[in-house]
């Protein structure tokens, strides 16, 4: 299907755009997520929508399928206005969206899953025969109908599969326009090369295209046009033939690369080994060996479901080790519970903050000591003697006050929140996932710049991220995770492809500085 | 801590102020001592029951507890009134266990508490009545019936104070400390807001929790002994009663699956219940009609919550 | 803004609260109210009855006799119960009295007894379910409730013998239908005792145990057409779930919105003591009252020297019911379908002879069970 | 990852729960057998089993649906009662009515499921507080109307409780037929995906582009219908209908406990309607099982109590989340 991918672009190029979105602006507690962005799809072109974290790109997307409500701006379908409030309005209308994060139940079958709410019937009842065949079909168009049944739960899928399932769930519509949000995040180079056919596929059969990744590769492959987001408001739309990935970075981040990230470390800093694996393992990962010194920042690369995030979690106690062995600060320990994590003063921060880090209806005081209290005797006085003041100062808190609840606080803020929780303990082995995911550019800096500090200040940092250019930005080694194990070792300032060559398998080992 | 004043304690001067209006005796010193021994039982069951509902729980079971410390006071005691004080121990221990098992088989063996706590109320009840043969035996010595019944004389200022009322006041000073003021409470709000959040924070999340059914249960034990005291030995006395705690402490302000309450908006939610029972009384409504109207208001008070959550 | 809708809501509320009508509470004309009958149990009342002086459950007043020859099996016997349950102390001792009297002969080999946990529905299952084992020689029925139950005795009665106490059943079927003299009797005692003691407009307070009892609302119904007959003001009509929290919070409430009651009358005793109790508590002195033969009351009333008057429902029917059964499995003739017991009242002269201080609180003094095997023990005494 | 979990849809197998009932089963036939009296294996033992199953089955039925969409529905035993209660006072004894009578108590449990899910998906009130409410409201404005039984359903009515077909009573009968359409709504229904969807993860649901509250509003309809069908039942077999008899059947939490019993997920999305017989009929056997042993009622409730606990615990046990 890709052979035929010379396609008749240029009919469709100057024509009516099929979407339109006018003025979009939408507020957050705390945040403007988007400010008057304009933004148009036609007919039978992909378009590619690019940007930071943060830069509004997926909230555009909700607006667009009608998750959320903009406070300003129309929005104007083959020309006419329309309003969504509610997601099936959207789909009703011919636009349907993937997700970022996963929308599948997990304990229903991968054919009820996609054709949920809209099953084939006959008399009246779901047909299931048809269900089934018009899965393994949509499947089939996937490519993908050697690994993945119909009839398989969703939760027996692994990662990359469930988000084929996604994809094939967006195609089941027959919309007019379709909205991929970081479609690739999960698969590998194989998969990838799949879609990209698929998409083109799509693209020439009409339909109009959002795509939006990270991967330059993929958006010059083929995006027709690109649009670039910067903190919540529009840069510009380009013709993806005028511009170079370096063009498009200067765009999106407004300076150069290397002027946003802080220092790396420099040997006076680095210090004794505190958290060592060797040969660890349990049913996800295998062969864990690795070092994080007092005074570096160790970075995990690898693609979703690669197990870089597990190894966090296997780490911090929450799906435990169950073979190796692990020492914190020289001292052999087993991790079976974050409690015990937490009583090596250990920290551990993830991107879903309001999920894994903060109790939301709480003030800033109570989270910022919600660890401290845990270490103490149960009936101990709530307050103890520690300075929430101090902590929320060292963090660069923004807030209204510390009775402020964390909820009405932005992202990067109620990150600093979680961060204050561990300074509170003294946590000096720190475990971040994507510390900066969903936050704006330059809250982002300045948690770089505060998590650099904290490596200054003698901290092991272990931090895995999705977004390359963080993990190549702040890392002063990079580990390269593929298949539940460590594939390879970058040093300081690897390239993206160095990375992803190692991350898809494709290459082992590595190299040193 | 909520800054503002919560709009229960509105809503009950109001309603206390029109039962004055009708029976200017309410107004009194005893007037509305006697109100609020009659609400003690309810207020601190409410307050036990809050510490598991910010935690994200249910205690079900309290009701059946009531039934069994009374029904099983009085086989024990069996109006002697020497055994009044092991008896009482006895009774706390029974509560502690009965905690324990309701926060155990929750953490541990993840059971929804709203069921653990079902098959509890089914248990203990069906427990009370195997113990006793059905219907009350033995009998409480006044001993034991003083603590809900009776009033502490020569106090200054106010002459005659019950000692249920004495309990209460205790019972709220010492519950609103432990969940407004030590690390405990802190923990188990934490833990009803966000449990996953609490755990990757290190809070000992069974521990905790198992705490706050052993103070519910505690709870449920002082209330019983108190309406054992007030009334006598009877099999149903605690039929219902954990759905008044609950309707009282979610009127208070607490948030049904955790993470926010306060224990003087519980303890105000459980008087206002029993102030506009008191006041439909006084109107002359019959009792069915009274409860028809308690479950508009619970409705409508958690209706109200969440309508100005909403808009702010 | 916050403050002006409260006190929005606050206003609302009061309009609402006060404007709603004292709904539903106009009384019907109870569907329980017979006329012949409270005639003939107010005679009842004043005859002697037949059989041996110092066995009053085995008494009968004016009885007629059926013939159950036909019914004759021989011994040993298996006898079955279906029991409404044993949700009060009446039952209580009642059944363990039940039991004993079992105990005690010989020619019963095996009592099997479900319990249907007060409801209808599982009694109803129950009794099908004794019938289908087909174990059964006889089968006793103390139903919950009367409507309800009568489809399904009478479907026994065609394959079984059947005997029926306590409450009753609406059809013939049974063999007999044992029972003391009745509600009507009950109720009407206690209002005639309040209606001579009390002066012209005294305010009585009305406590029943649960609606839709025959039983209960015999009592209830008579009491009601006594009051009425005088310038008493009924200042209320409760239930109390035969709960005596309920029971005391219920004449508190009564208390503080009338100052004064002059009498208490109680369908039954169980929470007689509570509601006593009310007015001690409150500071008030001890009104009228009446009362059953449970040994907390009469001692209460005894050691208070209180003015009051105890008329009974006596559980020594339960005994009764059992001895009924032995007679038609042996053919004996027995009083049918009628059995009336004697219902003896407890007056202020008479209590002394009632209390039992051995006995506990919640024991009836009219068990007729201090011949039965275990006494006192078995019925908790010392 | 060696080969995955293979589950056809519509033919799902049989829930765990039918483990425990062959387990109660056999447990309550060997008890019996050796210490017991009576057969327990008996047609007619086995006939009553059911029978008693019908009043808890249906509503359960019902209560199956509201769970499975993650909420719940602690108003039913009082709709059982209003139910028993209009319909009795409508037909009067006379067979003219039941068809007026069925109308009306159907149109009750419409209003009353309406309601129940509008409040919740509209007002946002917690399931358990919105039914909690419209239950003790209901029983007030019944309670006040009627102190006792009211009229008497027609005899002709009382088929449905008495009556047989063949040899099977008419009861177990509309049980199994209500479980049968229940599971035909639930796993061939759109409406059943979307509630398992609604349950399962409620804003994946939205975003899938379902409308939730509608789903939401649907499945409480289902439990107050059934409720009312319960209700009906009870009239039929009482022969009327009292303000008491759901109340005093403890239906709403008797329900709860049968679904969780059966498998179904407190927290939605997860279950099905079998499992709810198999709970159900796991309490029968028990009750007739401790029927033919002879002993109390209370050692029966004490049992009863941990058997809830113990099944649930089955389910939920390998579950790493936190339980609140």
């Amino acid at each position: 299907m890709a052979a035929n991918s010379a396609s008749p672009r240029q009919g469709q190029r100057g024509g009516q755009p099929i979407l339109e979105m006018r003025g979009i602006t939408k507020r957050f507690p705390g945040v403007v997520a988007l400010d008057g962005v304009s933004f148009d799809v036609r007919a039978g072109e992909v378009h590619a929508l690019v940007g930071e974290n943060g830069a509004g790109k997926s909230t555009l997307m909700k607006i667009l399928g009608g998750a959320y409500a903009p406070d300003e701006g129309t929005l104007l379908l083959d020309g006419r206005p329309v309003s969504f409030s509610h997601p099936w309005e959207a789909q009703r209308q011919g636009i349907s969206i993937i997700y970022q994060e996963f929308n599948l139940l997990p304990y229903r079958t991968v054919a009820e899953n996609i054709f949920l709410g809209r099953e084939p019937l006959r008399r009246g009842l779901v047909d299931y025969g048809r269900l089934h065949r018009d899965t393994a079909h949509l499947l089939a168009r996937l490519g993908v109908e050697q690994w993945i049944e119909p009839d398989t739960l969703v939760k027996d899928l692994p990662v990359a599969h469930q988000q084929m399932v996604e994809i094939a769930k967006a195609l089941s519509f027959s919309s007019k326009v379709l909205v991929m949000d970081e479609p690739t995040a999960a698969l590998t180079d194989r998969e990838v090369d799949l879609l990209m056919g698929l998409v083109r596929q799509l693209r020439d059969e009409g339909l109009a295209i959002v795509y939006i990744s990270h991967r330059f590769k993929e958006i010059f492959a083929i995006a027709d046009r690109i649009t670039v987001l910067k903190d919540g408001r529009k840069v510009g739309t380009v013709d993806a033939s005028e511009v170079t990935p370096d063009d498009l970075i200067r765009m999106m981040i407004g300076r150069p690369l290397d002027a946003f990230y802080p220092e790396y470390a420099r040997p006076e800093d680095i210090g004794s080994p505190l958290l060592e694996l060797a040969g660890a393992g349990n049913d996800v990962l295998d062969d864990i060996n690795l070092t994080v010194r007092a005074g570096e920042i160790v970075g995990v690369a690898g693609l979703q479901g690669s197990g870089r995030t597990e190894l966090l979690r296997a780490i911090f106690g929450i799906q435990p080790f169950t073979r190796g062995t692990m020492r914190v600060r020289g001292q052999e320990v087993r991790v079976r519970s974050p409690l015990e994590a937490v009583r090596l003063r250990m920290g551990f921060l993830t991107e879903n903050r309001k999920e894994e880090g903060l109790a939301l209806l709480q003030p800033v005081r109570d989270n910022t000591l919600l660890v401290h209290r845990a270490l103490r005797p149960l009936l101990a006085r709530a307050d103890g003697v520690l300075s929430v003041a101090q902590l929320t100062g060292r963090v660069d808190l923004r807030a209204a006050g510390l009775h402020q609840e964390v909820q009405y606080l932005s992202g990067g803020n109620q990150q600093k929140v979680v961060l204050a929780k561990w300074l509170a303990v003294d946590a000096d082995v720190l475990l971040f996932s994507d510390p900066t995911r969903g936050i704006d550019v330059n809250a982002k800096a300045g948690i770089h710049r505060l998590i650099r500090s904290l490596a200054r200040s003698g901290k092991a940092i272990l931090m895995a991220s999705s977004d390359l250019p963080e993990v190549i930005g702040m890392s002063d080694r990079i580990l390269v995770m593929w298949d539940g194990r460590i594939y390879g070792e970058l040093p300081a300032g690897a390239t993206e492809a160095e990375i992803m060559a190692l991350a898809t398998g494709q290459r082992k080992g590595g190299r040193s500085a | 801590m909520v800054r503002r004043v919560p709009p229960i304690f509105v809503v009950l001067l109001a309603i206390c102020v029109w039962i004055s209006l009708l029976n200017p005796r309410f107004a009194t010193v005893p007037g509305f001592m006697s109100f609020l021994m009659r609400a003690a039982p309810a207020a601190i069951l409410a307050a036990g029951q809050l510490f598991v509902i910010v935690a994200g729980g249910f205690d079900l079971s309290v009701g059946s507890l009531i039934t069994l410390v009374v029904l099983g006071s009085s086989m024990l005691i069996d109006g002697d009134p020497a055994n009044t004080a092991w008896v009482i121990a006895v009774m706390f221990l029974i509560g502690i266990a009965v905690g324990v098992f309701n926060g155990a088989v929750t953490s541990w063996l993840k059971v929804p508490s709203f069921i653990t706590t079902l098959g509890m109320l089914v248990t203990l009840k069906g427990f009370a009545l195997l113990w006793t043969g059905g219907a009350p035996r033995g009998f409480l010595p006044n001993n034991f019936r003083v603590f809900g019944r009776n009033r502490l004389t020569g106090v200054p200022l106010l002459d005659e104070v019950p000692y249920a009322v004495i309990i209460l006041l205790v019972v709220a000073v010492v519950a609103t400390y432990l969940l407004h003021r030590t690390g405990w409470g802190k923990q188990l709000i934490a833990l009803g807001d966000n449990p996953r959040a609490a755990r990757l924070s290190g809070v000992p999340t069974a521990k905790v929790r198992i705490l706050a059914f052993v103070a519910s249960a505690t709870s449920a034990v002082i209330a019983g002994i108190l309406l054992g005291g007030f009334s006598g030995v009877s099999t149903n006395v605690g039929d219902g009663q954990e759905l008044g705690a609950i309707s009282a402490a979610v009127l208070g302000g607490a948030k049904l699956l955790g993470g926010r309450g306060t224990m003087p908006g519980a303890i105000a939610g459980a008087l206002t219940l029993q102030a506009l029972f008191t006041l439909l009384n006084l109107l002359g409504w019959p009792k069915p009609l009274r409860d028809g109207l308690q479950g508009v208001i619970i409705i409508g008070a958690v209706a109200y919550t969440a309508w100005r959550e909403r808009r702010s | 803004m916050q403050r002006k809708e409260m006190v929005a809501l606050v206003l609302a509320a009061a309009l609402l609260l006060s404007a709603m009508p004292q709904a539903g509470v106009a009384q019907r004309v109870s569907e329980f109210w017979d006329p012949d009958e409270f005639a003939r149990q107010m005679a009842l009342l004043e005859m002697e009855p037949v059989g041996p002086p110092d066995k009053p459950w085995l008494q009968a007043l004016d009885p007629t006799w059926v013939d159950t020859s036909q019914y004759k099996k021989d011994p040993p016997w298996t006898i079955c119960f279906s029991n409404a349950g044993l949700f009060n102390p009446w039952r209580v001792v009642g059944f363990t009295t039940m039991q004993a009297a079992v105990e005690a002969n010989p020619l019963i080999k095996e009592f099997i007894v479900l319990d249907a946990e007060g409801r209808d529905e599982k009694q109803i299952a129950d009794i099908a379910d004794l019938v289908a084992s087909g174990r059964c020689d006889l089968l006793i029925v103390s139903p919950m409730t009367t409507a309800a139950l009568t489809p399904a005795v009478e479907r026994a009665a065609q394959q079984l013998p059947v005997i029926v106490f306590d409450r009753g059943v609406n059809t013939r079927a049974p063999i007999t239908f044992i029972s003391p003299i009745g509600g009507y009797a009950f109720g009407a005692q206690g209002a005639r005792f309040i209606a001579e003691q009390l002066p012209n407009g005294g305010k009585v307070l009305a406590l029943r145990i649960s609606p839709g009892v025959d039983v209960l609302e015999t009592r209830w119904s008579a009491a009601e057409r006594i009051f009425a007959e005088t310038n008493l003001e009924i200042i209320g009509v409760e239930f109390t779930n035969d709960d005596r929290a309920v029971a005391k919070s219920i004449v508190t409430d009564y208390l503080l919105r009338y100052g004064q009651i002059d009498a208490v009358w109680m369908d039954a005793g169980a929470t007689t003591v509570a509601v006593l109790e009310a007015f001690e508590d409150l500071g008030y002195e001890i009104p009228v009252f009446t009362g059953e033969d449970q040994q907390d009351v009469l001692v209460k009333w005894y050691e208070e020297g209180l003015t009051g008057i105890a008329p009974t429902y006596p559980t020594f029917q339960w005994r009764t019911a059992v001895e009924a059964a032995v007679m038609v499995l042996s053919g004996q003739p027995i009083p049918g379908p009628e059995w009336k017991l004697p219902q003896p009242t407890i007056t202020n002269e008479t209590l002394a002879q009632y209390l039992q201080y051995n006995m506990p609180p919640q024991h009836y003094a009219l068990c007729g069970c201090e011949d039965l095997p275990g006494y006192p023990q078995r019925w908790g005494g010392r | 990852m060696s080969g995955y979990v293979i589950r056809k849809p519509g033919r799902a197998g049989l829930p765990p729960a039918f483990l425990f009932l062959a387990g109660a089963f056999v447990a309550a036939w060997v008890l019996v057998s050796l210490f017991g009296r009576g057969q327990f294996l008996s047609a007619a033992n086995i006939s009553n089993i059911f029978v008693r199953s019908v009043a808890l089955g249906i509503v359960a039925v019902g209560q199956s649906f509201a769970i499975l969409g993650g909420s719940i529905d602690l108003s039913v035993a009082h709709l059982i009662s209003v139910t028993a209660v209009m319909a009795s006072f409508i037909m009067q004894g006379d067979p003219a009515n039941i068809a007026r009578a069925i109308v009306v108590v159907a149109a009750i449990g419409l209003g009353v499921g309406l309601l129940n899910g509008l409040i919740i998906t509209k007002l946002r009130v917690n399931a358990l507080i919105a039914t909690l409410g419209t239950g003790l409201f209901m029983q007030g404005l019944l309670s006040t109307s009627f102190q006792n039984f009211a009229g008497a359903v027609a005899p002709e009515f009382e088929v449905l409780a008495y009556g047989t077909w063949g040899p099977v009573p008419i009861p177990v009968v509309v049980l199994l037929g209500v479980v049968a359409l229940g599971a035909l709504v639930m796993h061939r229904t759109r409406f059943g995906a979307r509630l398992y969807a609604v349950g399962g993860h409620a804003e994946v649901a939205r975003l899938s582009g379902l409308r939730t509250d509608r789903v939401l509003i649907g499945a409480h309809i289902i439990a107050s219908l059934s409720a009312v069908l319960t209700g009906l039942f009870i009239a039929a077999r009482l022969g009327a209908g009292a303000p008491w008899v759901g109340q005093d059947g403890v239906y709403d939490l008797e329900s709860i406990a049968a679904v969780v019993v059966g498998g179904t997920a407190l927290a939605g999305g997860r279950g099905g309607v079998l499992g709810t017989l198999a709970g159900v009929l796991i309490f029968s056997i028990m009750d007739s099982m401790f029927n033919q042993l002879g002993t109390g009622a209370f050692l029966k409730q004490v049992f009863r109590g941990f058997i809830i606990i113990a099944a649930v615990a089955s389910y939920s046990v390998r579950s790493r989340e936190e339980v609140g």
